[in-house]
């Protein structure tokens, strides 16, 4: 089997990620999705890796779960206030940025 | 480097504007004095530049140029011909009699609305004008005249929308409504004009390479500079829009009747006596200049719109309910008169347009001042609310007559020279417009005599028999302009020698010669 | 183990991506279009277990355990925390509010989905060199020895990151206590002065078949009284309301009757469930 | 010698310009100044007379240059005063007449708290009317010319209280704008034809251009004469003009400002002898005016009106006759100077009447007042007979001459113009008699109970009629005495004709019928009209209320519709034409700019609605531009 599939797997889940974001209205489930999105494209680096047979990409995949771990906690916390001030966790009740 | 004695007279106003905005708000009167002050320094500044002017000397006098923005050869260069020297000193001379008229106009007032009126402001923004109006008549580098050409505009926004009459038929709120509606108009019309305007300056960059007006003629003059035809065209109909957008040409004229509606009297003479001279005074310097062949081929159509706008602005003045409206008519028809001068092609059409804006500008200020001295006295600008002033207020209505005679050019006062040089330098060109336009002569007769009859004649109405007549200061600002009236009506030599000389030299940039008499012709 | 790294991959690895590729692509479907927040949660778990398994397959051994213990331990149990602390039932309608916003994502989703497969398709991707010379003095060492010399700056950056990202969460989640904890005397003077509740709030229903703190008692005239529901359970939308209950049992009962008596069956009483009539 | 001329004008001005700014201050003394400084010009003009009489008949043309007006390249105005027999001529009669007027407003005025604003606009009106007369180019000449319509219009509305006065003045001076508009127009044609509009230049290149351009000048000139003569078709602002002061009718709109077009005519005669055709109009249109006048005449009861009647249509004889060309010229002056004489005194006359009978102007009311002002009606007599052209006394001789000259024409135009002056002169003398009997004769209709003289005008009751003072009286002597003598001292050996020949140019014409074929007709015409008019309002008494009259006395009573026609065509189409064009400014022009400014707005409106604020939405355009930008990349790639 060519790896390559694995590039197709990684798409596939970023796609799905991506609609996930755009479709779903708890923040914590957009958060997830978003997640996923990093994931696939871990996946797709730790594959390039093994192409190119450095360990680059598997550093870059390394550093994404680093930055993705801080982004959680930050994010979370930001639901957890939101959810504190408002008592929901729906991204549109933050739909103040229209004048 | 000799004493850079435009600068001066530029930079005396915008100093002494932001002095005023400075002084501190209790102290109003403290602030209007610094700006009378201020202005007649200029008006001595302007003397001292008329002085020095040699009418026989070299195209632009009293030069100074620096390195502006080297990037784009944009040079700092002020520059003085006749016509320049002779607007110049109109400016200077009307702004300390706008000053004096608008003694009260800024006062906070009293009961009704609540509105602060920054007294400072007012007249702070009226010098700044000043400054703007007069490098822009000084500015010999095209870069430098848009920005101030451009810059003038937001000054007279505040003054237009911030300051308005006291009284008005419908109450405060609509009145300033109403002002806000008039100053966003002004706004909008000559900010589309300028960009207009922006875009042609850009393109002449493009195709001469450096803005210098003297250079970019001479370069035309000894062929080194080519045009496209259709650039130059082009070119020309950019600044050509702005210029009649400022001083409104048919059909680009309706902000000016609403501007001059709202704003108070000294505001509106600043507007028609002294910003939109800017317009017709850019007519006759980068227009016919720069582009001389397609002013040539553009005449027709202007002289046509011309003709229209003194017709069109004579009848509906004769329309008009409101006084300072009609005024704003009556000056659309007298910038026809102008611009039909200009685009005559000939000395007389020319010098008799010089003539006209300074004259026009006098005039328009002795009828509107008045005008607005009778307002303020009334509390409204409808011409029905008054009548039989002349009995209770002579001396108003006399100056008031005066004012209107000149509006409609008797002989004897300054106004009849322009329009008749006008009339003449078009006809000896374009007979049929020459007639035409003569038709104006009548219909102002008509608009000034009714509004006259209508306003001061008949029997007194009682709203205005406890009227007071002019006071001192009202007669200190009238006097000296009716002096001036009859004084250049009489012997208007002294200007015509200024400024023929630089019509000379335009007519030849234009390569223009006027048209020889059927007689010596014949010979 | 070093075989796995080969650069020809085997049947086996083939058999293993296409099984678990499917699990992972389901767990991401499910991830999405679950109600519940908790189930999103499990199932992205579960993808990201199948994408650790992934990592090994690729040689990626490290990368591999990090995900299972960071992503799959750590982040995933906050995200479950979270969940718990917002509501595990809060189960958002799946309706979509805003107009065309659903099939705008759809289309998009696809759109995008199409064009990175057609980019990948078509990227000369030929040269296949494997995983194994460069795992080939252990991976972990190969990935430090990247870290601690070429990526050391950024390695140090990622660790303000992480520093700040914990500041940053507490100073969020953190309020301050300003003033002094107020007595039970103080509340109680509290609610005089205010004028309500001067008992304590009335106890929850009673509902027969279970503990039923769910549910609201109800007032003299049969309306269920929120109050008696705790904060928690009204904001997550869980009151139970059972006034149709006893109506639907009573049928029941009636049709049990008539079907002992041989009486022709009335149509069957449709006793429905109290989740649903809470919705 | 020269220098004096400007001082004839200097005197006036300065008059005005004191009176005028002077302010209330000189109101007790205001009236001698102006009197003082008109008089002193009279004088300056008798010694430059004096002088010019000193001279040999050809060198009689003095000429001062004072100052370069305009000078803009070819187009040179100077201020150039040019004074000849001609313009003598005019001087002493505006001086003179003037002084007198000015003496008998001193009375006159004597009631009225602005009569030192009344001087200050006589002494005005006479420097402008000096300054006509005098100047050497046609555009000084058009200084002058506006500055008489200026005067005017602020004397016919002198009591602006009146609305009716206010729009008198206004009415004058817009016809006269008409005319002005003409002579601006003839000034330009000069400049482009001849390189100046100077007197010296333009005569003599006449001969250097086409006859078309000569036309069309003198037509211009001819226009500018209608209206400031009151010449049809320019002429119904005269009637309303009588709104003004009487001595201000008796002044400018008898005797010297309404002549000033027959002055235009005759100064330009260089031009209009080389356009015959220009001249033919100018015959026309003075044979139709002098009919137009005295029908006009014969119809008003306003003694005023009928006076201005009469002063249309005897201006309309001067005007025939200055279009005769060399064979009319020197009688149209010789009549206009007579008539200054006798037509101020006649209105002068009226005046006096009209201050001892309360300012009533209507005859109806008047009747049988000989006895009450004896002097005034002597001199109003002597005007009378004056007018109508009694053998002997001055409008005997210059009307006669006028005739004769029209005969001399020649032709069929010969004809129907002498006709025309004859049936005119028999038309005077009607409506003078009728004048004359209504107001002087006949049974005392002002007293209360007859008449309807009973609703008292202005609140006082039945008047007293009574002489006027003296300080009246001997001005209106002294035109009689004028009125009577000056024809026949002109005609003393012709000497006017000589006076004149100089500058206008004299030829006999010959006439188809003898001189006094001519005199014997004007006569017969003469006794016809007289005893016609003694048979309506001698014989029977005169109706208090005016009779409806013929349906030709009812059109004449309002000018023969002529002021309809302007209301209904000019000011009600003016009007609309005015009204609907502020709405097309108004919805048209600038609806199309806000209509931009709202559809923009409108626009940008509609664009927001897309800024719901929802996140998800911006993501999903954030997503959709990403994915925009893959396929832009991956498209590069492929091509």
């Amino acid at each position: 089997m060519n790896p390559v599939n694995y590039l197709y797997l990684a798409a596939l889940l970023f796609t799905i990620g991506a609609t996930g974001v755009l479709i779903r209205r708890n923040a914590i489930v957009v958060f997830m999705c978003i997640e996923l999105m990093l994931n696939a494209c871990n996946l797709a680096f730790v594959v390039f890796s093994r192409m190119h047979g450095n360990l680059d990409g598997q550093i870059i995949a390394f550093f994404t779960m680093v930055v993705a771990a801080a982004e959680v906690v930050v994010g979370l916390a930001i639901i957890v206030s939101l959810f504190r001030s408002r008592h929901s966790a729906s991204v549109d009740d933050a739909s103040l940025m229209k004048l | 480097m000799s004493f850079p004695l435009l600068t001066a007279t530029a930079a005396l106003p915008a100093v002494g504007a932001v002095a005023t905005a400075a002084v501190p708000a209790a102290r109003r009167t403290a602030a209007k004095w610094l700006a009378l002050l201020v202005s007649l320094g200029t008006l001595a500044l302007a003397a001292v530049v008329l002085v020095r002017f040699d009418p026989g000397g070299a195209r632009y006098q009293l030069t100074e140029s620096h390195a502006w923005i080297a990037a784009f050869g944009v040079r700092y260069e002020l520059g003085v011909d006749g016509i320049a020297v002779a607007l110049v000193a109109l400016t200077a001379l009307l702004i300390p009699f706008i000053v004096l008229a608008g003694w009260h106009d800024a006062d906070p007032l009293e009961t009704g609305s609540r509105r602060w009126r920054p007294t400072q402001g007012f007249f702070a923004l009226i010098l700044a004008v000043e400054a703007m109006v007069i490098v822009s008549f000084e500015a010999t580098d095209v870069f430098l005249f848009y920005i101030f050409f451009e810059a003038m505009l937001i000054p007279m926004y505040f003054l237009i929308g911030g300051f308005g009459d006291r009284a008005h038929e419908h109450g405060e709120e609509a009145a300033s409504t109403q002002r806000s509606y008039a100053a966003v108009k002004f706004l909008l019309y000559n900010l589309v004009g300028g960009l207009i305007m922006l875009a042609a300056v850009i393109g002449l960059y493009v195709v001469a390479g450096n803005f210098s007006l003297t250079e970019i003629v001479q370069a035309r003059a000894n062929g080194t500079l080519h045009m496209a035809t259709s650039t130059e065209r082009w070119l020309f109909l950019g600044f050509f829009f702005a210029f009649a957008v400022k001083a409104p040409l048919w059909p680009l004229h309706t902000w000016l009747p609403n501007a001059m509606g709202e704003a108070t009297a000294p505001v509106a003479v600043l507007i028609t006596a002294v910003v939109d001279k800017v317009g017709t005074f850019a007519m006759l310097r980068f227009c016919l200049q720069l582009f001389p062949d397609a002013s040539k081929w553009a005449t027709p159509v202007i002289l046509v719109l011309a003709l229209i706008s003194i017709v069109y602005g004579a009848l509906l003045a004769v329309g008009q309910r409101d006084i300072k409206r009609l005024v704003a008519y009556a000056s659309i028809s007298h910038f026809g008169f102008i611009v039909l001068g200009i685009f005559a092609m000939t000395s007389q059409g020319q010098s008799g347009a010089t003539l006209y804006m300074v004259n026009h500008g006098i005039s328009t200020a002795a009828l509107m001042l008045v005008a607005g001295f009778l307002i303020s006295r009334r509390g409204s600008r409808l011409i029905a609310d008054y009548g039989g002033v002349q009995k209770v207020a002579p001396v108003l209505a006399g100056t008031f007559l005066i004012g209107g005679l000149a509006t409609l050019s008797l002989p004897g006062l300054a106004p009849f020279v322009s329009e008749f040089l006008v009339l003449v330098g078009t006809f000896t060109r374009y007979p049929a417009a020459g007639v035409v336009a003569t038709l104006g002569i009548v219909l102002a007769a008509l608009y000034t005599l009714v509004l006259y009859q209508r306003t001061m004649t008949g029997p007194v109405r009682p709203e205005v028999s406890a009227m007071p007549d002019l006071r001192a200061r009202e007669l200190l600002v009238v006097a000296p302009l009716v002096v001036l009236l009859i004084f250049l009506g009489v012997y208007p030599k002294p200007v015509t020698d200024i400024v023929n000389p630089a019509v000379r030299q335009t007519m030849s940039d234009t390569h223009q010669t006027d048209p020889k008499p059927e007689v010596e012709a014949a010979k | 183990m070093s075989q796995l790294a080969a650069y020809t991959t085997s049947t086996g690895e083939a058999f293993q991506f296409w099984v678990l590729g499917t699990v992972a692509v389901i767990g991401a479907l499910c991830t999405v279009f679950m109600r519940k927040a908790v189930h999103s949660a499990l199932c992205l778990a579960g993808t990201m277990i199948v994408l650790a398994v992934f990592y090994l397959a690729n040689g990626a051994y490290f990368l591999g355990i990090v995900q299972i213990v960071v992503y799959t331990g750590a982040i995933m149990m906050l995200f479950l925390f979270v969940v718990m602390l917002v509501g595990v039932t809060a189960a958002d309608s799946l309706k979509e509010t805003i107009r065309g916003q659903r099939w705008l994502a759809l289309l998009c989703g696809v759109g995008f989905a199409v064009l990175l497969l057609a980019g990948i398709a078509n990227a000369s991707l030929k040269d296949f060199t494997g995983i194994g010379r460069a795992n080939a003095n252990g991976n972990v060492q190969g990935l430090a020895a990247l870290i601690f010399t070429r990526y050391v700056f950024a390695f140090e950056i990622t660790g303000a990151l992480l520093i700040t990202a914990a500041v940053g969460a507490m100073v969020l989640t953190h309020r301050e206590r300003t003033e002094r904890a107020r007595t039970q005397r103080e509340l109680a003077e509290q609610r005089v002065r205010d004028g309500k509740h001067l008992p304590p709030l009335p106890a929850p229903g009673v509902y027969a078949r279970h503990n039923a703190v769910d549910i609201a008692g109800l007032l003299p005239d049969g309306t269920p009284s929120e109050l008696t529901v705790s904060r928690t359970l009204r904001e997550r939308g869980q009151v139970r309301d059972v006034s149709a209950e006893a109506l639907g049992d009573l049928k029941a009962l009636e049709q049990r009757a008539e079907e002992r008596l041989e009486r022709t069956a009335v149509e069957p009483a449709t006793s429905q469930r109290p989740e649903e009539a809470a919705k | 010698m020269e220098n004096l001329i400007a001082l004839l004008i200097a005197a006036p001005l300065l008059g005005a310009a004191v009176l005028l700014v002077g302010g209330r201050r000189l109101d007790a003394v205001g009236h001698w100044i102006g009197t003082l400084l008109s008089t002193a010009s009279f004088v300056i003009g008798a010694v430059l007379f004096v002088g010019l009489l000193g001279r040999s008949a050809d060198d009689r043309t003095l000429i001062q240059h004072l100052y370069t007006w305009i000078p803009v390249e070819s187009f040179q105005a100077d201020v150039t005063f040019r004074l000849d027999q001609l313009s003598m001529t005019f001087v002493l009669l505006i001086t003179g007449v003037g002084s007198l007027i000015h003496l008998y407003s001193v009375g006159y005025m004597e009631h009225d708290e602005r009569r030192r604003r009344f001087f200050g606009y006589l002494n005005l009106f006479l420097a402008a009317m000096l300054l006509l007369v005098l100047a050497d180019n046609y555009l000084l000449l058009y200084v002058g010319w506006e500055g008489v319509g200026l005067a005017s219009y602020l004397l016919i509305g002198f009591w602006q209280h009146k609305p009716s006065a206010a729009t008198a003045a206004k009415k004058a001076f817009l016809v006269n704008r008409v005319g002005d508009m003409g002579l601006s127009i003839a000034i330009m044609l000069m400049f482009t034809t001849f390189g100046s509009f100077a007197f010296g230049p333009v005569f003599g290149h006449v001969g250097g251009t086409s006859e078309g351009r000569l036309t069309a000048i003198g037509l211009m000139l001819l226009l500018a004469a209608c209206g400031k003569s009151a010449q049809v078709p320019l002429q119904s602002w005269l009637g309303d003009a009588m709104e003004g002061p009487t001595p201000v009718s008796a002044l400018i709109h008898a005797a010297t400002m309404v002549t000033a077009g027959v002055y235009l005519i005759v100064r330009s005669s260089a031009i209009f002898n080389a356009a015959p055709d220009a001249q033919l109009v100018v015959t026309v249109v003075g044979g139709v005016t002098l009919l137009f006048g005295a029908i006009v005449g014969c119809a008003k009861d306003d003694i005023k009106k009928a006076l201005a009647g009469s002063t249309m249509s005897q201006i309309g004889y001067m005007v025939l006759a200055a279009g005769l060309g060399p064979i009319g010229y020197v009688f149209a002056i010789m009549h206009l100077v007579t008539h200054g004489f006798f037509k101020a005194g006649l209105f002068l006359g009226a005046g006096s009447v009209m201050h001892g009978m309360n300012d009533e102007v209507d005859m109806r009311r008047y009747g049988g007042l000989r006895k009450y002002m004896p002097i005034t009606f002597i001199t109003f007599g002597l005007g009378y007979l004056a007018i109508i052209g009694f053998p002997g006394l001055s409008g005997f001789f210059s009307k006669d001459k006028i005739i004769e000259a029209a005969f001399a024409k020649g032709g069929t135009e010969g004809w129907i113009l002498g006709g025309a002056a004859l049936v005119g002169a028999a038309l005077t003398a009607f409506y003078m008699t009728r004048v004359m009997l209504m107001t002087f004769f006949g049974e005392e209709r002002w007293r209360t109970g007859s008449g309807a003289a009973a609703d008292g005008h202005d609140g006082h009751g039945e008047p007293h009629p009574h002489e006027s003072p003296g300080i009246m009286t001997i001005p209106m002597m002294v035109l009689a005495v004028g009125s009577v003598f000056a024809g026949f001292f002109f005609n003393l050996g012709d000497r006017f004709l000589h006076w004149l020949e100089p500058v206008t140019g004299h030829s006999e014409g010959h006439s188809p019928v003898s001189a006094l074929t001519v005199t014997g007709a004007t006569m017969v015409c003469l006794v016809v009209g007289v005893a016609v008019a003694w048979a309506q309002y001698g014989r029977k008494p005169v109706p208090a209320a005016a009779p409806r009259g013929s349906l030709l006395t009812r059109a004449a009573r309002r000018d023969l519709l002529q002021d309809d026609f302007n209301h209904v065509v000019l000011v009600r189409g003016g009007e609309h034409l005015t009204r609907s064009l502020v709405y097309v400014d108004h919805t048209l022009v600038d609806g199309v700019v806000n209509g931009t400014a709202a559809s923009f707005g409108g626009l940008s409106g509609r664009l927001r609605r897309l800024q719901n604020g929802f996140a998800r939405s911006y993501a999903v355009s954030m997503f959709g531009g990403a994915a925009l930008l893959v396929a832009a990349t991956l498209l590069m790639r492929a091509v």
